[in-house]
């Protein structure tokens, strides 16, 4: 499952359950169309509540990396829990897309206000 | 290492067909049917990432043109080694240690990182790959449980 | 209600040896398989109780006297129709339809209470039980999951 | 998994964990071990961390009503999860061994000291 939300040039994509090659395809489509939308400058992904991921994972951030890269901009691969470092690291993934435990500074604080106000709009949760 | 011993002290099979939706489910079925071994938390996402790159490759590589069966076989041995065989029918590997290079892969396009056989040699601590092309591909994934306990 | 068309949308199938820590393991399998349902806990948790009848039934009873396997398919069709084959090549039954009877048992030493066959017929919509001594038995359950989103 | 104790005349066999044929058989023995030591007049099983039970909880209880009943002894079902009571409601239990959901009055209060007792004791818990 994923949300995103843009703001101030930052895009924030928050997963959620199991990364694999089944979900990262849904991933993909809804990451893409964002960027494709929005054209931001930076790319937060957000694996804190990822519960698996697998290498399908590291084609997901690499593909972003390619799109964000050609119009000069960056992915941030923030608060992977530890089973996922361990993959991301295997990849060297760190070399192109840096990896922080933080999200602070990272992305625009009137991005929380929207999230605060979709959460109130949302009153079922949403499904992919 | 010693071989493991002929004799499995239990195994399951399972098969299902390549539709993405059952990487899923293979995971669930490999921990589930190790859950009596016990492992610890880092163990089990190791093997769980194992399974789901060998299943994941069956589907998107062995059947990329056609349907077929998948087939997982996981084995329970004395003094809790496993092993676990992914197979498919598909259309099989023509160059197998070309294949196991890292960040080799034949289908960038759909994000594939070219990782799955160097996870799968990581996290387990032997692979062995059996392929021929039209015939499909065999992967045997061997390690030891350590479980919570013997920590 | 009408019968299940006859492709299935997805389906699974499980072998393992006759042993009961693995009745365990066939109800997670089933779960497992069906959880892209949505099932409601209610249905869920009938499924599962006629599911581990069935099993128990081919471990103690099938393979009474022998080892062997136990064989479970399951399958989903549209419209959230389910279908679970419990298949063992044990001993067979011969009188079925005495062996449905509530409190009907061949084994009141081992506790066992004879409404394994009562509590599949109750929880699942559809039973067909087809058996041969010395063959083996096939027990087929079917229902629909309402799941949790419908109800 | 079963934990049994038995205090006043009492038996209290607190089972959890899944109840099919594996596991109602190791819990069984130890029952009927107790039972075979203490020749309790009321033995109480107590349902209420059973994730799952089959047909098989229903031969432990029968099996279990039988002995009792030969030493003019009762068992009481105690605190069934909905599932549970589902089974038992189909096997008619309660004809023989009345249903509860509540435990005052059934168990000695002192049955609760021993147990706190026994957790102190306890700092590995307690694996069948
Ligand atoms: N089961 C299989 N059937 C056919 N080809 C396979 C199979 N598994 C792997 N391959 C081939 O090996 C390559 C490398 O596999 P892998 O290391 O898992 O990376 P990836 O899956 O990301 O491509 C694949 O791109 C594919 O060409
Ligand atoms: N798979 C099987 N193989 C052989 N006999 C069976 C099988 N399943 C059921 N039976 C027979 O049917 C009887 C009734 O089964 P059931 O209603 O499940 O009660 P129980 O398992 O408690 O005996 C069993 O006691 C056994 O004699």
């Amino acid at each position: 499952m994923i949300k995103i939300l843009t703001t101030g040039g930052v895009t924030l994509a928050e997963l959620s359950g199991d990364l694999d090659h089944h979900t990262a395809r849904l991933m993909r489509t809804d990451i893409d169309r964002e960027l494709a939308e929005k054209h931001p400058r930076r790319l937060v992904i957000d694996f804190s509540s990822v519960t698996f991921m697998d290498s399908s994972g590291i084609g997901l951030i690499m593909g972003r990396y390619r799109i964000m890269n050609e119009q000069d901009g960056e992915v941030i691969v923030a608060r992977p829990p530890a089973y996922i470092k361990k993959v991301l690291r295997l990849a060297g993934v760190d070399r192109l897309a840096p990896i922080t435990d933080d999200l602070r500074g990272l992305i625009p604080k009137d991005i929380f206000k929207e999230k605060e106000a979709e959460k109130i709009e949302q009153t079922a949760p949403q499904t992919t | 290492m010693s071989r493991p011993p002929l004799r499995p002290l239990n195994e399951m099979t399972l098969t299902f067909p390549a539709l993405s939706e059952n990487e899923r489910f293979a995971r669930l079925a490999v921990s589930g049917f190790l859950s009596v071994l016990d492992p610890n938390i880092s163990e089990l996402s190791d093997i769980k990432t194992a399974v789901s790159e060998a299943v994941t490759n069956a589907i998107v590589h062995g059947y990329r043109d056609t349907a077929g069966e998948v087939m997982m076989q996981v084995r329970i041995f004395k003094d809790s080694r496993i092993s676990i065989k992914i197979q498919d029918k598909g259309c099989g590997i023509p160059d197998v240690e070309q294949a196991m290079t890292p960040l080799y892969t034949t289908s960038p396009e759909e994000d594939r990182a070219g990782l799955g056989f160097t996870i799968m040699e990581t996290f387990m601590e032997k692979i062995k790959v059996k392929s021929k092309p039209g015939k499909g591909t065999t992967v045997i994934l061997e390690r030891t449980v350590q479980g919570k306990k013997r920590l």
